[in-house]
């Protein structure tokens, strides 16, 4: 197990490297420093030689093959640098960010996971029933529902129609969890559609299994059947699923966290892309990145945890 | 002389388009989930509203000019465009919304008309076009190079398989909405820009999906079998392999269209979509963001964009769920 | 069925955590004299000397004051008032010699500041207290807006007229390629202590400038202490380190600023006297109390308007402007505050902003730019074409003045009968398109080429409301038969746009640095051609001889016929389309003390009372959450479920024969 | 009284042609301690019967229609699903054929047969694992199996493992629905001989279903024959397997490949089980039968009365059909087409004593090692599948490469038709080695060597029409000119493998498993080959269509000079068709020779064992 985390990790290197190629292709090669710094200084009238002075003061003044083993080693070293627009230190930022992010982001990832497989447990049950036919049906219409709208709808709703929660912003500590309920529900919610249909597949496929023929004739209950052996195996399937919706879960916090103001690193990225901050979207692709990679590590392990037959070496 | 030229890539597309149904249906596999899905009344609904968009999508894009200084009007803006009005104005209200000294309106409007005084009804036609461009042109895009990616990596393995399997898991590896940010930051606004974008980060899924099959389907005895009749590589990926992978490709593709569509709002709302002045629901949606917080509330704008993509949507949803089942393998064999 | 018990009890226990109401705040916070505010933006930095956006300038002005303040009650005829300074300064005729002109006629000003001042208590300070503040910590100020490293927005300002100033900027810039730090020590001629008098400090100009009061009323020349320059280094931005009557307390980025009262604060006290009626309104109330009147201010980011409107409606806001989404809901069709606002304890006040609207044509550009009679034409007929009234209604909701020249009411030089005849709108266009046709294109087409004109419009209007502005215009122009192209981009990429000169139509707005009417005469001067602040490039050099003239001159009749004689020049040339003068429409909850917008001054915070006890009372009477729907559908869930627990039993009692039980019997 | 006795039993599947009737009016007893075979060819219905027994039919297509499941005296048809639950498992067992997926992969060993328990409230805690162990240890599977997953088990294991689990409650009655298909035939003799142990010891009646009739003649004390949907035949084994009534019976008897056929045809059953969703109204078996007559087609044969000791559903024992009185005969085969060789010998052995000098293919030293594990960062590991194997085959004869699964008998094959490239070794096709070959000499040589393989479904692609199929094959090696000609040429294929013209414009999918072999051989002929190899052609196949397809073969290498590469794990088709025999074991060739000597008197152990594990029908 422990080699094969070492090889996870040592197998990540040569995908960051890759990554952050790509990002040096697309900010220095596609959009070079020059025009960054007029997007930056623009509003303050830019000449070549102001130009030349900011590109001096955010230490993009290189040549391209400097440039890009300064852009290389520093990503890999995690030395984000300082915004383009505020001159922030990035880190100060993504430290402080990265708190609502995580409780934003960990409630969405677990309530939702727990109402999905609710749902796919109780549509799978009843089965063929009324019930399941509700299920799947509330599914795919929440499936086409636009993200933008639910979220506007279930401010409106949640918020100002039934005032139970606030409308927006954040404070730190328990009290946070008052301004989460709203953006954690409405991201619940978003995902619960598309999570419910593909968890329900997953058992109904298990459920046609030859070992669940063999419970059967054993004469297990059709609801240990469900909750031991279907659930079980389906974890497979979805563990791979949930992870695999890491990046949507990106997607959510992105607009949960500038709609209701929440101050994470979601918040930070949108904020960035309106004031063309190339540094901060430079550094949150790679930081991304990197959890993506984190996360994906770790549901090999969870794999390996809830499926006998793999193991890691 | 531009005006033939932009109306024959739609018309051309249809011609391709109807082509390439005419021909599936002549294969068994293809008229059997054509039988299955007669036989499924949601999808033939979901199909005949899919085809209805597409319609309105393709009158929008035949256009041409009265004069040879005007604007190129097309079908859609000959047929739906309303005079404007001087602002809002609610659904078949006679007077305009929301000004101090109520005007009276010019013509009577189903969804009534947004804050430059368009009809609703007029704009949200307009937003089709967009929609199926940016559903069809980036899977357009998305779709060959995934297949020719993941079909050569699975046929020949080794390095190729190496190079192309490096080159996505690193594009995998970034948040697909970060590098969607990223490129469109750096391409800036519009359509075009918007298909490329969306293109290069959604191939990657449908890869890595033609990539297995590849791998399964070169293992199998029918391939070998060809190999041993000493048929080309080539041959073997065009004429072997690639009819067996359509079936998950129109799958994935149709259930895939969707997801791009709703991508187009989402962006929108980041400023990161099409450009303003192109018709789009993405855009009519942001716009509501502000109009739902006045009181009254101005709800039909947003009411006709969700709409009209949610129904898309579902249509989509449903008719990819009734085409899965309809040339499920495991039904096939 | 275990997960459904966890569901449920989870779903209770998020309840239990969200169920202390819709409160943003934290519990009792509202109830104290705290001052609530929102803001769209981040401030990107509290720095004097590099802020320049609005919403930094109003958090900053109460930070980091400066040697004169505007009067806040006086908007009929803007006043400044001293802050810092200990008297007014004074001006004095300076001649000096330049090489190679010889003589020229400058000026030299005197301040006295007030010997009391300290600097707020921080941790940049030696034991962490604020130490008093002397003549040198105002002329540091002048150094850093000299360096480039703070890229101070307003350094040409003072380049130009303080003497020595220009070469600094220069020897600093050199410096800096050069890789070391700007100069703050080799002393500059315009810029000068007093040598025995440590609280006062001279300011040397190569030419008359009677703005210059204004200027020392911005934060740019409020005092800085070196040491926190040298303590914060590149954070410094997030730091402002001051003497006003607030400090900033807390500063979580996107999330909350506050600002608490300054113990070592000047001591000031609230006007006791204001323009005519002010009394009446009870803005007089507060007169002679120390200053600031609240405690606190707590300013909450919230980027989505929406969000912020609602939010104000809860009572969690005490102030909002009237917007184009709220208008309805507020204003009755009289203009008046309607009835429901007025019951939910808010109260409506319009005022008077400094800010003008307009078109620009870029005058270097081959189709609208130039100065022969059938340009000037063409611009003429597309000036008539835009009708200012439409724009009001539409954006404004009405409110504000259809602007006919460049100069707004409240300034000196504005004419309330003043006409400017491109700027009055005829529905049928006649003279437009008269005007049109002897420019050289009838109903917009060349008479040439026989193409139709087409402009184009840059703009930054991505947004919704930007949508409905683009499509007015067009169809507006392209009534007269010209073909409007709008290209929006985003903000940067238009700035880069305008800034490449590759341009023909744009729109802008000049809110006032000061109130006078240079700054906005300014506007067309030729030699503030871009990147100074003539968008357009109007370069008229008997209008640029008329405003040397005017610029040095104090408000009288001579300076007031100068500057209709500019007004004339500048209307038939039609480098502008004037479009509004905006007017402003604020609510504020009763709870609020009175006061009175300001046009200019940025230093309001400080005068806002607030009755936080009336303000809990009623966030409560409010907000009280609606629960039932939640329970209802919960209890429709579990009552839909039931029926399948019956199919379960079923399922359990079902059998997979059809058989006939009676068939079972006759065969046992 | 019968432990279980079924009457009339009906069960009916909705499916989208129609309502599907797989067992339609079956009836059997089973005493205690005695065993049941229900044979037949696949579609007969014989696993939905099994199912039926435990009401486990697959809902909601399915349902029982009618009849009676009496056991112990209980009406089980009567009974809930509910009320059921506590019979299965517990007095009725079920084991199946796939142990690979009929175990839950995620429950180790011990947890499943714990929970046969469990349910069942028979044993708990300590007792219950000890009694898992126990029964472990019966079934021979070691106990350290009980904390182990089913992957990490053997498929002949697993398959103990299932009966295990299946036995720990001491049921009186167990059904095995194919228990041995899946496995190799040494260990499907374990297997066969542990049920029978285990029966004599608990005394529990067992019902067999099965395909195989060597199965069925070691095993079962009686057999019922199921033939589209009903039991056409019954009787004691001896009995059956002495005097076959029903011709079904008798012809899938015939069409036993076996030394004593050698160099005849075998008897054939042209045709297919009719669909479920159209049982035909007389005879079901009329249009396959060699005996039918006139009221064959009109009258559907009684079923005989339940007193009968050798029951047999057929007009020809109906004395008011049947006026002759004359019961059938066993069926003779029929004669072979190539003149009457009986002594299987002699023809093709002259043969090979004018051509035995020349080799056609020799392969000398062949080596295939497969990497077991490899990325990166470490070093690859490999496997030997194929180990030194040197055999050759002269022109127009038959090298047989007989093993268990795994022994890399496909791989040597792949690798002779250069479709795998060999670590070691050398191939010679007529003297001439075969992977240096580059470019056309390379193209050339897939004229020369064809392949067909196992899996008729898997071989044909199944997006092309035949004739896509054979144009391309023709149309890539230039054979004949474009259009007319070629069509002939396809035409002439595919009669010459037994199908007609029409079959051109079809899908593959609209074809039986027999005669999509018979598509993959007329492809592989397409180009002329020398040189056949023949990948388990047979074994996805029913006995019946076997039987044709070793005709076929046969056939063709007489008419075709061709020689084949046999390869197969069924020692009776080695039996029957092939000249030279190589066993293989473990990538290694132990024993090679002349088939006869061979088999008669085998060197190795390990050919022994494979020898005497294979059931033979005892006639």
């Amino acid at each position: 197990m422990l080699r094969y985390l070492l090889r996870r990790v040592l197998y990540a290197v040569p995908v960051l490297l890759g990554v952050s190629l790509a990002t040096f292709i697309l900010f220095y090669g596609i959009f070079p420093p020059e025009q960054i710094a007029r997007r930056n200084l623009s509003a303050k009238n830019p000449t070549s030689q102001q130009i030349q002075e900011w590109l001096v003061a955010h230490d993009y003044n290189h040549p391209l093959p400097q440039q890009f083993k300064k852009h290389m080693t520093e990503l890999m070293l995690l030395r984000f640098g300082r915004s383009d627009s505020t001159g922030e230190e990035i880190w100060t930022r993504i430290k402080t960010g990265a708190g609502p992010s995580t409780i934003i982001a960990g409630l969405v990832f677990t309530a939702s996971l727990a109402t999905r497989l609710f749902f796919a447990l109780w549509s799978a049950y009843f089965r063929a029933t009324y019930v399941d036919t509700w299920i799947t049906l509330v599914s795919v219409f929440l499936m086409s529902v636009v993200y933008i709208v639910l979220v506007i709808a279930g401010q409106y709703l949640m918020g100002k129609v039934l005032r139970l929660f606030p409308l927006a912003g954040y404070q730190s500590g328990w009290t946070a969890f008052r301004f989460a309920v709203l953006p954690v529900i409405i991201g619940v919610i978003s995902g619960l559609g598309g999570g419910t249909r593909l968890f329900r597949t997953f058992m109904l496929e298990e459920m046609n299994q030859d070992y669940v023929r063999t419970a059967r004739a054993k004469g297990v209950p059709e609801s240990r059947i469900l909750f031991v052996h279907v659930l079980k195996n389906a974890a497979i399937p979805i563990i791979t699923s949930t992870v695999l919706a890491i990046p949507a879960l990106m997607l959510g916090s992105l607009v949960l966290e500038s709609f209701f103001g929440i101050p994470g690193l979601g918040s930070y990225t949108v904020d960035a892309i309106n004031a063309q901050d190339f540094a901060v979207v430079r550094a949150m692709v790679f930081l991304g990145t990197l959890l993506y990679i984190a996360g994906a590590i770790l549901t090999d392990v969870c794999y390996a945890l809830a499926d006998p037959r793999i193991r890691l070496e | 002389m531009l005006d033939w030229l932009s109306n024959l890539f739609p018309v051309l597309v249809v011609v391709v388009g109807f082509w390439s149904v005419r021909r599936a249906l002549r294969q068994p596999l293809w008229a059997e989930a054509w039988r299955r899905l007669k036989a499924n009344r949601l999808a033939l609904i979901a199909l005949s509203v899919i085809g209805v968009y597409a319609l309105v999508g393709f009158c929008d894009s035949i256009a041409w000019r009265n004069d040879k200084n005007a604007n190129s009007l097309s079908l859609i803006d000959r047929a739906f465009s309303r005079p404007a009005e001087p602002t809002y104005s609610a659904p078949l209200a006679n007077k305009t919304f929301g000004e101090p000294t109520p005007r009276a309106l010019q013509g009577r409007h189903l969804l009534g008309t947004d804050g430059t005084g368009q009809d609703v009804v007029y704009l949200t036609l307009k937003g089709c076009r967009t929609a199926l461009i940016i559903g069809g042109f980036t899977l357009l895009i998305a779709t060959p190079l995934a297949l020719l990616l993941g079909m050569l990596a699975g046929y020949f393995g080794k390095r190729v398989d190496d190079a192309v399997q490096y080159t996505y898991t690193v594009l995998d590896s970034i948040p697909n909405i970060l590098l969607l940010i990223a490129m469109l930051l750096v391409l800036g606004r519009g359509l075009p820009q918007l298909c490329v974008a969306l293109g290069i980060t959604s191939w990657v899924g449908l890869c890595r999906l033609a990539r297995g099959e590849t791998l399964k389907h070169r293992e199998r005895e029918y391939v070998r079998a060809a190999r041993a009749l000493g048929i080309s590589h080539g041959r073997i990926l065009m004429h072997h392999i690639l009819p067996n992978l359509l079936p998950i490709i129109v799958i994935s593709v149709t259930l895939g269209f969707s997801g791009l569509v709703l991508s187009e709002a989402i962006l929108s709302y980041l400023q990161l979509g099409v450009a303003a002045g192109t018709g789009s629901w993405g855009n009519m949606i942001d716009a509501s963001r502000l109009e739902l917080a006045r009181d009254p509330v101005i709800w039909w704008n947003l009411a006709a964009a969700s709409a009209a993509l949610f129904i898309l949507v579902l249509a989509f949803n449903l008719f990819g769920d009734a085409l899965r089942d309809a040339i499920d393998p495991r039904l096939n064999s | 069925m275990f997960s459904r018990r966890r569901f449920w009890s989870g779903l209770a226990f998020l309840f239990l955590l969200g169920g202390c109401g819709n409160s943003p705040y934290p519990t009792g916070l509202t109830r104290e004299s705290v001052y609530f505010m929102s803001q769209q933006d981040d401030p990107r930095k509290l720095d004097p000397a590099s802020s320049y956006r609005a919403n930094e300038g109003q958090i900053l002005d109460v930070i980091c004051p400066s040697y004169y303040e505007y009067q806040p009650l006086k908007t009929k005829k803007i006043q400044l008032q001293l802050m810092l300074g200990e008297r007014e300064a004074e001006r004095e005729s300076y001649p000096y010699t330049v090489a190679g002109k010889g003589k020229v006629q400058g000026e030299r000003w005197t301040f006295h500041i007030r010997h009391d001042l300290r600097f707020q208590d921080d941790p940049c300070f030696p034991g962490g207290k604020g130490r008093a503040i002397t003549a040198k910590d105002f002329l540091y100020a002048f150094r850093r807006m000299a360096d480039p490293a703070n890229a101070s927005p307003v350094v040409t300002f003072f380049s130009d007229k303080v003497v020595g100033f220009s070469d600094l900027v220069e020897r600093n810039a050199k410096l800096q390629k050069a890789d070391k730090g700007a100069d703050y020590v080799t002393p500059i001629k315009g810029l000068q202590l007093d040598a025995t008098d440590p609280y006062t400090f001279r300011i040397v100009l190569n030419q008359p400038f009677p703005q210059l009061r204004y200027l020392m009323a911005m934060h740019f020349t409020s005092p800085m202490p070196f040491e926190a320059v040298t303590f914060y280094g590149k954070e410094i931005n997030q730091h402002p380190v001051g003497c006003g009557p607030y400090v900033l307390q807390e500063w979580t980025p996107k999330r909350r600023i506050a600002l608490a009262v300054n113990p070592n604060r000047p001591t000031e006290f609230y006007p006791s006297e204001g323009d005519p009626g002010d009394k009446e309104k009870g803005l007089l109330r507060d007169a002679g109390k120390r200053l600031p009147l609240a405690d606190k201010v707590v300013i909450t980011n919230i980027p989505e308007s929406t969000t912020g409107w609602n939010l104000f409606l809860q009572g969690y806001m005490d102030a909002w402007g009237v917007t184009q989404t709220n208008f309805q809901q507020v204003m009755t069709q009289q203009g008046a505050l309607s009835p429901e606002m007025k019951e939910h304890d808010i109260r409506l006040v319009k005022s008077n902003d400094l800010w003008v609207t307009y078109f620009a044509f870029n005058m270097s550009d081959p189709v609208v730019g130039g100065y022969t009679p059938q340009k000037r034409k063409l611009r003429q007929a597309i000036s008539l074409a835009l009708n200012s009234q439409e724009f009001i209604e539409l954006f404004s909701m009405g409110n504000g003045l259809a602007a006919q020249s460049i100069i707004p009411p409240g300034i000196y030089g504005y004419d309330p009968k003043y006409h400017n005849p491109y700027r009055t709108f005829d529905p049928k266009l006649a003279k437009a398109k008269q005007l049109l046709k002897e420019a050289g294109y009838p109903n917009g087409i060349d008479a040439k080429t026989g193409d139709r004109l087409t402009i184009y419009y840059d703009n930054a209007k991505i947004e919704a409301a930007g949508r409905q502005y683009i499509g007015l215009i067009s169809r507006q122009i392209e009534a007269l038969g010209i073909h409007l192209e709008s290209r929006a981009q985003r903000d940067v990429v238009w700035q880069n746009k305008i800034e490449g000169n590759d341009w023909q139509l744009v729109d802008y707005g000049w809110i006032a640095d000061y109130p006078d009417a240079e700054n906005f005469l300014f506007l067309l001067y030729g030699p503030n051609k871009r990147p100074g602040p003539n968008l357009s490039g109007y370069n008229n050099p008997a209008y640029n001889r008329l405003f040397e003239r005017m610029r040095a001159m104090n408000d009288g009749p001579e300076r007031l016929a100068l500057m209709h004689q500019m007004r004339q020049m500048v209307q038939e040339d039609c480098p502008l389309i004037y479009l509004q003068e905006v007017q402003r429409m604020s609510l504020y909850y009763n709870w609020l003390g009175a006061n009175k917008p300001h046009p200019i001054a940025n230093t309001l915070l400080k005068y806002r009372a607030v009755n936080g006890e009336q303000r809990a009372q009623l966030q409560t009477k409010w907000n009280r959450p609606v629960v039932w729907p939640i329970l209802m559908f919960g209890v429709v869930l579990v009552l839909g479920s039931l029926p399948a627990v019956q199919v379960v039993k079923h399922r359990h009692n079902r059998r997979v024969t059809d058989r006939n039980p009676s068939q079972q019997e006759v065969s046992a | 009284m019968a432990l279980l006795k079924v009457e009339n039993l009906r069960t009916t599947i909705r499916t989208r042609n129609g309502l599907s009737r797989p067992v339609d009016g079956v009836s059997f007893e089973v005493e205690a301690g005695q065993t049941l075979a229900i044979v037949g060819e696949s579609g007969c219905g014989k696993s939905m019967t099994a199912l039926s027994l435990l009401q486990l039919v697959p809902e909601p297509a399915g349902r029982i229609q009618s009849g009676h499941v009496w056991f112990e005296g209980r009406d089980l048809l009567g009974l809930t699903w509910e009320e059921m639950r506590p019979l299965r498992g517990r007095d009725m067992a079920m084991i199946f054929q796939e142990p690979m997926t009929s175990l839950n992969p995620t429950l180790t060993v011990g947890q499943q047969i714990i929970e046969s328990m469990t349910v069942h409230r028979t044993a708990r805690g300590k007792e219950a694992h000890r009694r898992a162990l126990e029964s472990l240890e019966r079934v021979g599977v070691r106990a350290t199996a009980m904390k182990q997953y089913p992957h990490e088990l053997s498929g002949g294991m697993r398959q103990r493992v299932m009966i295990a689990m299946a036995l720990v409650n001491r049921p009186k009655f167990l059904i095995a629905d194919e228990p041995t298909t899946a496995l190799d035939v040494t260990v499907q003799a374990q297997i066969l001989s542990l049920i029978s142990e285990l029966q004599k010891e608990t005394g529990m009646a067992v019902l067999l279903i099965t395909h195989d009739l060597g199965v069925v003649s070691e095993v079962a004390d009686k057999v019922a024959v199921m033939y589209a949907g009903q039991i056409v035949e019954s009787a004691s084994a001896r009995e059956l397997f002495a005097k076959p009534l029903h011709p079904y019976t008798q012809a899938l008897l015939a069409s036993l490949p076996s030394r004593s056929r050698r160099g005849r045809d075998l008897a054939t059953l042209e045709g297919r089980v009719p669909e479920a969703t159209a049982w035909p109204a007389a005879c079901r078996f009329e249009q396959r039968c060699l005996h039918r007559f006139a009221a064959c087609a009109l009258h559907a044969p009684k079923e005989a009365p339940p007193e009968a000791s050798h029951p047999a559903r057929c007009h020809l024992y109906d004395p008011q059909f049947n006026t002759t009185k004359v019961a059938a005969q066993p069926l003779v085969t029929r004669p072979s087409r190539i003149g009457t060789n009986t002594d299987g010998d002699s023809g093709s052995a002259a043969q090979t004593g004018q051509q035995g000098s020349r080799a056609l293919v020799e392969v000398r030293g062949l080596t295939k090692d497969f990497p077991v594990r490899g990325s990166i960062l470490t070093r690859a590991q490999y496997q030997r599948a194929v180990d030194d194997v040197n055999f050759s085959i002269p022109r127009g004869r038959t090298l047989a490469l007989v093993g268990e699964s795994g022994s890399g008998k496909s791989t040597v094959g792949l690798m002779i038709l250069d479709l795998l490239d060999p670590t070691g070794g050398e191939i010679l096709l007529d003297g001439r080695p075969v992977s240096a070959r580059r470019g056309p000499d390379r193209f050339a040589l897939r004229r020369q060597m064809q392949i067909v393989f196992q899996d008729p479904y898997a071989s044909l692609n199944a997006r092309m029409t035949v004739r896509e199929m054979l144009h391309e094959a023709l149309g890539v090696h230039s054979i004949g000119t474009k259009g007319e000609d070629r069509e002939n040429r396809a035409g002439a294929l595919l009669e010459d493998v037994g199908l007609s013209r029409s079959a051109l414009d079809r899908y593959p999918h609209q074809f039986s498993g027999g005669q999509r072999q018979r598509i993959a051989i007329a492809r592989a002929l397409s180009v002329n080959p020398k040189f056949i190899v023949l990948d388990e052609p047979t074994s996805a196949l029913d006995v019946s269509v076997q039987s044709q397809i070793l005709n076929l073969l046969r056939r063709l290498q007489q008419e075709h000079d061709l020689t084949y590469l046999f390869i197969t794990h069924n020692l009776g088709v080695v039996d029957y068709f092939a000249d030279e025999v190589a066993v293989m074991q473990r990538g290694k060739i132990v024993e090679y020779g002349e088939a006869n000597t061979l088999f008669d008197a085998p060197q190795q152990d390990y050919t022994r064992n494979l020898l005497s594990a294979v059931p033979t029908v005892v006639q």
